[in-house]
């Protein structure tokens, strides 16, 4: 049962990500990125990363793919949505990133990756939460600061002047 | 600190002071600040000579032997010293008495300049960086001062900026130069990396006990890496194009910087480095010597203007010193590198007189389009101007290798020292002994064609010729100063009275006591005291033989006979004027009747042809490699191989540039290939 | 199904279907998403590296929120860029903006 | 160290992040708003005090997180020097005249603290959040000028450059975690001694190489490198060319030294990385060089000159020795005043006379002649020629390079790489003094930008000359 769900879930993401890649609409490019993010997310929760879900849901695709569709939507009228391709680089990109997938899959599956028993965790919100508040302290809080850039910054570019 | 320590430091920085002085205060007081200069070079000039006297009377031992700790850190150490030895002593005398010369010569010649001031700054700046190269005990100090002295020369020859070709010489200086000093710092880092020191003493003592590891392939590479710096700036083959183009500067700074001093500091610096020089690169350094002083001897012979004829020649003769440093010979070398900068110091200064009077009388008669250092337009200078015109034959018949005069000492030296090599060696290396000889005709030969081209004969254009007159005392002065020092007595007695005997108290004071990695100098001073006395012989015919040829070429072409005759005619040699000397009959008896016989017989050639086969053959030869070393020189060279590197630069700049499209894409494209073909790369092999 | 490799898999075609978005994608929002989705892959694979890996503790996942965090950032900052190239050059296809380049 | 403990230790930072947000909430009071440059300088000062009070400590903070080592603090140094006199000069730039200040201090003090956490991160987190906290504010940098089109496209293209290459770089993290099970590079070290078969590790030190390689702006990743230069405000530019290139290097060398290695100065198994960056250094100083010979616009140049400058400095580290560290250091340390130098010199010329191009500066050392003595010097510098820093520079990498006995023909392409360049900038000094200007209206600097251009001209020159005191100091900083 949890394989089929698995597949499924591997095989929504999968789908959604090549449409947004491929499909000449903006507009279901977006909605296509939805997908995909939110596969992700099932793929953390088949990975025990339950509170990582839920914050991809909650930033992912609550913040950024807003973002994102404002962004589509303030940019294009949307009737024309149409998004051409720019077929000069398309045959060396699609090369480019096809040897380079074909050596990355090669490496990922022969590799000797670091091993050990597969965790079998249940919460692990209360963990991570330790984690970041005691070992992730510096990181967590310059993440503040960054914020904080993002936010002038954005402010910054987008406001009449 | 120790007398000699601050006489030392003095004679470094006085010049450097001027310069400041002249830099930040000169303008504001107008042409007197030379007098500053005037002063500062004078003390610098009297305590050099005070180190001199000192190495007179004690030779053999180093004056001043400092070192102090520049910095250190680590494994890297870099002192900071002076050296003073017998060699270098005479190199600070050399240069701060023609410095102070020059200084001397230039309140005159450059006067009314708008930058006068500025202009004796730089050549304090220039003095400065000079002594520096001479004071240095470390190849790092050294090539620090090396590089000082590439700025200032540039800023000297391009002085007169406005003019185009000046600027670019200046930049062409500047640039070739630097392509010598690569090598040179390339060949420092090498042996600091296998000795670990900077100083050439150290260096010296370490090579000399066997510190080289291997079979001194190494050390061969870095001794013809060090040398790579000598070629730049001492203008050896191929790198030596930039040198008559650093021309444009004023004529001061020529006599200075391109004939007595800068150009003088590649072979000084390979005398220091001599002693380790393997065998295999002392050959190299003999070959480049060779190939230089030949093939700028024959392109001086067809340059029509004054400065270029001594430039090449400047060429030539400084290929005679490394020559000599190759074959060993390397006192004969230095030697040569003290008496030229007499006489060639005073040649530059005796045309830059003829220059600053042909430029007054042409400015006088209102002509700007006419050339002031065409030697066509010159002729018959010597009663306008005596002196100049005295102490130029003085200082010819001292680079023609004329007995009595100090070139025939040092270049009979070098002489020997090829024909002993030879000897020593046999094979190829008749080709250094053929070369100095043949270089040795030349110089004759074109040395009295600029005499009698420019100060014999008639005037070719009387209208400049009654505005001429001799130049000022501030002038003069130099050149005479210069042309005494070109006479052979100077370097010989008290020693010795012979002038056939080069071996005077200079040489005794040039001795020194070193060991050699390339040479087993017993050997060669075996070899030099036999090839002594043919050297000799050789060099005295050879030096008549081409001074006889430019009588042939240019004095007889150039007066008219038939006047010369009417004056001797009022002496009442009229049978003898009338015939002419006989010499159309001689001529007639010996030549024309045998000739036209045998045309007459063979075939139906007439005059013109004979003169054009037979008397022009020699002319044309030399005239055609000439021509064609001279072509290849700037054909080939120049626009080859230096612009060539620029071209190809340039052109794959070009092509690289197109990378850059603009695109962003392409840029993370280009990123993604790029990774792609590192790994591909790096995994299949 | 549920190894390390199936997910490292997955997280390699993310990665490149994002690398190809970036090379080839001419609006500007569009080329975000191909840089969203190389993050996501990223993140992926420290997921799952995490839970197959016998790691004791949960730093996989810390850097997997860290980076979703920053992609936030960055998202926000390129798109103000964008809208702001949008206001200038009347287009967000981003190969418009080719004027410095050789 | 814990994470209260730390905060000893921490001090410059904490001031720097207090700073910043003085400068903000400063900005919202009307009466106080032109005060945010004085207290962004003031603040630099202060942070550089206590800077100074951690002078000599070598602790890991924040349970391993980062580390104020001397190392860092050396570099930091430079960040704080850089970041000083670029609002200094910011402030007298015309062309930002119109443009955000408060906001474009803010943003500079954030890079800079950012650049703080690069130097000193031992923990793949940190170094990634240091990056981003660099590039983010960069990003926008680099496009404040909102209604200029070059500098929209300069930051379009930075951004997504940068997004692109941090994306390889994390990537490139997760296979490190992957095969190491670690997160702090101590542990990444000692786990990677037990790596077998090295193909993974080596795409991934590939793909970590891509980040850390747009930040030296490497090949193949310095594309971004030109566009963003020439498109950004000159101050932006002279900061972007120096700083972050610093910290880039503190990066790479503290990864590549104390990660990628085993414990006794080899290689890492099987991956022969200093053959790659020998590799990649040759040929990012001939692209840079040969490129810069063609170049008009004069910050396009110094932009290509930078590239080559990275090629240079790449060339040390192809050997692994705690000399290659240092000359590294001593390199930036002489880089960060002759090419500061040089773009403040840029500033003025845009500042008085409009100027952009080559042909532009034509006959300017007529015009200013203490300021065109001054570039002389740094020109100099720049393409190594003694007495000046340039060359002490050199010196040292040369001699890494030689000393490492493993590729001398590196040694060649460097010398011939700085023949080449050479050319290029000796066409600015004859562009400025070989050519007569069409007026000879002396033009004047503003005293802050003369002041600047002399305080990094004197040292370009001086540690030319006496350099000890700075390779004492540098000696001092090499422990990790």
């Amino acid at each position: 049962m949890a394989e089929v769900a698995f597949i499924i879930v591997a095989a929504i993401t999968l789908a959604s990500a090549f449409f947004v890649v491929f499909s000449p609409k903006l507009m279901y490019s977006g909605v296509a990125l939805f997908f995909t993010l939110f596969g992700v997310a099932g793929l953390y929760v088949f990975l025990y990363a339950d509170f990582l879900a839920a914050t991809q849901i909650m930033v992912y695709v609550g913040g950024i793919m807003v973002l994102i569709l404002f962004g589509i939507m303030l940019t294009n009228k949307i009737a024309s949505t149409d998004l051409r391709q720019t077929n000069r680089g398309r045959f060396m990109a699609g090369l480019g990133a096809f040897i380079l997938f074909l050596f990355m899959a090669y490496i990922a599956l022969t590799a000797q990756w670091h091993t050990g028993s597969p965790q079998l965790l249940d919460a692990t919100v209360a963990k991570l939460g330790l984690l970041i508040l005691y070992q992730y302290l510096l990181p967590f809080e310059v993440a503040s600061i960054l914020l904080l850039a993002a936010l002038i910054g954005a402010a910054l570019l987008s406001r009449k002047k | 600190m120790t007398p000699t320590l601050l006489f030392a430091l003095a004679i470094l920085f006085l010049p450097l002071l001027s310069f400041v002085f002249q830099i930040f205060v000169g303008n504001r007081i107008g042409r007197a600040a030379h007098w500053f200069s005037l002063a500062a070079l004078g003390i610098t000039l009297s305590l050099a000579l005070s180190f001199l006297a000192n190495i007179f009377i004690t030779p053999g031992y180093a004056l001043l032997d400092v070192n102090t700790v520049w910095f250190s850190s680590g494994s890297f150490t870099v002192e900071l010293g002076i050296y003073i030895d017998n060699i270098a002593a005479v190199m600070l005398v050399v240069v701060s008495l023609i410095s102070f010369l020059v200084h001397i010569y230039s309140t005159e010649y450059m006067r009314g300049d708008p930058r006068y001031t500025r202009y004796f700054g730089y050549l304090g700046l220039f003095t400065f960086s000079m002594n520096g190269i001479v004071l240095a005990n470390s190849l790092l100090m050294m090539y620090v001062f090396w590089e000082l002295v590439g700025p200032s020369s540039y800023l000297l020859i391009g002085f007169w900026f406005e003019k185009q070709t000046a600027a670019s010489a200046g930049m062409k200086a500047f640039l070739t130069n630097r392509v010598g000093d690569i090598g040179m710092f390339i060949g420092i880092l090498l042996l600091f990396m296998q000795l670990g020191t900077f100083n050439i003493q150290a260096i010296a003592e370490q090579v000399e006990f066997g510190a080289f590891d291997g079979t001194g392939i190494l050390l061969t590479v870095a001794g013809i890496m060090v040398f790579m710096g000598a070629i730049g700036k001492s203008a050896q083959f191929p790198l030596h194009i930039w040198l008559p183009d650093a021309m444009e500067g004023p004529t001061p700074v020529s006599a200075l910087i391109h004939a007595a001093t800068m150009v003088a500091a590649g072979v000084y610096m390979t005398v220091r480095i001599f002693a380790f020089l393997t065998p295999a690169a002392l050959e190299f350094v003999a070959v480049i010597g060779g190939i230089t002083a030949l093939m700028a001897a024959i392109i001086a012979i067809t340059q029509v203007d004054i400065k270029r004829v001594l430039a090449y020649s400047t060429v030539s003769q400084l290929g005679y010193m490394v020559m000599a440093l190759g074959v060993g010979a390397f006192q004969a070398g230095f030697f040569h590198l003290t008496t030229h900068a007499m006489f060639k110091a005073c040649l530059f200064l005796a045309s830059g007189s003829v220059i600053h009077s042909m430029h007054h009388a042409l400015h006088k008669i209102d002509d700007h389009s006419t050339d002031p250092q065409d030697m066509r337009n010159m002729g018959g200078l010597r009663k306008k101007m005596p002196i100049t015109y005295i102490s130029m034959v003085v200082a010819s018949l001292s680079i023609s290798g004329i007995p009595f005069f100090t070139g025939f000492l040092s270049k009979d030296a070098i002489l020997a020292g090829t024909l002993a090599y030879y000897n020593l060696h046999h094979g190829w290396t008749i080709f250094l002994p053929i070369s100095g000889f043949g270089a040795a005709i030349i110089t004759a030969f074109y040395m009295f064609r600029l005499i009698f081209m420019t100060f014999h004969g008639e005037s070719a254009r009387q209208d400049i010729h009654e505005h001429l007159h001799e130049t000022p005392g501030a002038m003069t002065t130099p050149l005479i100063i210069l042309s005494v020092l070109s006479l052979a007595f100077v370097f010989t007695i008290p020693s010795t009275v012979n002038p056939f005997n080069s071996r005077g108290w200079f040489t005794t004071a040039i001795q020194t006591g070193e060991n050699f990695a390339g040479l087993d100098m017993e050997v060669v001073g075996e070899a030099l005291h036999h090839a002594h006395e043919p050297a000799m012989m050789i060099s005295l015919t050879v030096a008549a033989l081409g001074i006889l040829a430019a009588l042939l070429f240019y004095l007889f072409r150039v007066v008219n006979v038939e006047k010369l005759t009417k004056r001797i005619n009022k002496l009442g040699l009229y049978n003898l004027s009338f015939h002419k000397f006989y010499i159309d009959e001689i001529y007639d008896a010996i030549l024309y009747r045998p000739f036209f016989w045998y045309t007459r017989v063979v075939a139906k050639f007439d005059w013109e042809l004979y003169d054009q086969k037979f008397i022009d053959w020699w002319g044309w030869v030399t005239l055609k490699l000439s021509d064609w070393s001279g072509y290849s020189d700037y054909n080939w060279l120049d626009q080859k191989v230096v612009d060539g590197f620029g071209k190809a630069t340039r052109y794959f700049g070009k092509e690289l540039r197109l990378s850059q499209s603009g695109v962003i894409q392409n840029y993370i494209l280009g990123g993604v290939i790029g990774i792609l073909s590192i790994f591909i790369l790096f995994q299949a092999f | 199904m549920d190894n390390l490799q199936s997910y490292l898999i997955i997280s390699t075609i993310l990665f490149s279907l994002g690398l190809f978005g970036v090379m080839t994608r001419r609006n500007g929002v569009a080329v975000l998403m191909g840089i969203e989705l190389i993050l996501n892959a990223a993140s992926l694979n420290f997921v799952a590296f995490n839970r197959f890996g016998g790691m004791r503790e949960l730093d996989g996942q810390v850097f997997g929120i860290f980076i979703i965090v920053l992609a936030a950032a960055e998202a926000a900052v390129a798109l103000a860029i964008i809208i702001n190239l949008f206001k200038n050059h009347e287009t967000v296809n981003i190969d418009s903006a080719d004027q410095m380049k050789g | 160290m814990s994470n209260f403990s730390s905060i000893a230790f921490y001090l410059p930072e904490l001031l720097l992040v207090l700073t910043i947000l003085a400068v903000i909430v400063v900005d919202l009071i009307p009466g106080l708003k032109r005060f945010n440059w004085i207290i962004a300088l003031a603040g630099i000062i202060f942070t550089g005090i206590l800077l100074y009070g951690d002078y000599g400590v070598s602790e890991s903070l924040y349970m391993g997180t980062i580390a104020a080592d001397p190392f860092a603090h050396y570099f930091k140094w430079i960040f704080l020097i850089a970041g000083f006199f670029t609002i200094l000069v910011s402030r007298h730039t015309h062309s930002l005249r119109d443009a955000d200040l408060p906001e474009y201090n803010a943003l500079l003090l954030i890079v800079v603290f950012g650049l703080f956490l690069m130097a000193s991160a031992t923990n793949l987190v940190t170094v990634y959040l240091g990056i981003e906290t660099v590039s983010l504010p960069s990003y926008i940098l680099a496009g404040i000028l909102k209604n200029d089109r070059k500098s929209n496209e300069a930051s379009l293209k930075y951004v997504i450059f940068g997004a692109f290459s941090s994306g390889l770089m994390i990537y490139g993290f997760s296979w490190l975690y992957g095969l190491t099970g670690s997160m702090s590079l101590s542990g990444i070290q000692q786990g990677l001694a037990g790596v077998q078969e090295p193909l993974a590790l080596y795409m991934a030190i590939l793909l970590v190489l891509a980040g850390f390689g747009y930040k030296i702006s490497m090949v193949p990743f310095h594309f971004w490198t030109p566009d963003v230069y020439e498109g950004s405000p000159t101050p932006v530019t002279g900061f972007l060319s120096v700083a972050p290139k610093a910290a880039g290097f503190a990066v790479l060398m503290r990864f590549f030294y104390s990660v990628f290695t085993t414990g006794s100065m080899t290689p890492v198994a099987g991956v022969d990385w200093l053959t790659l960056i020998a590799l990649l250094s040759a040929v990012t100083m001939t692209f840079g060089n040969l490129i810069a010979l063609q170049q008009d616009n004069v910050k396009r140049m110094l932009a290509f000159s930078s590239i080559a400058h990275a090629g240079y400095m790449l060339m040390a580290l192809s050997i692994l020795s705690p000399d290659a560290i240092r000359a590294v250091m001593i390199y930036l340390t002489m880089y960060l005043f002759m090419n500061m130098g040089a773009f403040f010199m840029v500033i003025f010329a845009e500042n008085q006379l409009d100027a952009h191009t080559v042909e532009d500066w034509k006959g300017l050392g007529r015009k200013a002649p203490f300021l065109g003595a001054l570039t002389v010097i740094l020109m100099m510098s720049l393409t190594g020629l003694p007495p000046s820093a340039g060359f002490v520079g050199k010196l040292y990498l040369f001699a890494v390079v030689i000393a490492g006995k493993k590729f001398y023909w590196l040694a060649i392409v460097g010398v011939l790489n700085s023949v080449v360049s050479l050319f290029y900038y000796f066409r600015i000094v004859k562009a400025m003094w070989l050519f007569n200007p069409a007026d000879t209206k002396p033009v004047k600097a503003g005293g802050v930008i003369t002041l600047s251009i002399l305080l990094f001209t004197i040292p370009a020159l001086l540690l030319g000359i006496y350099w000890t005191p700075i390779i004492n100091l540098i000696d001092k900083s090499i422990g990790f």
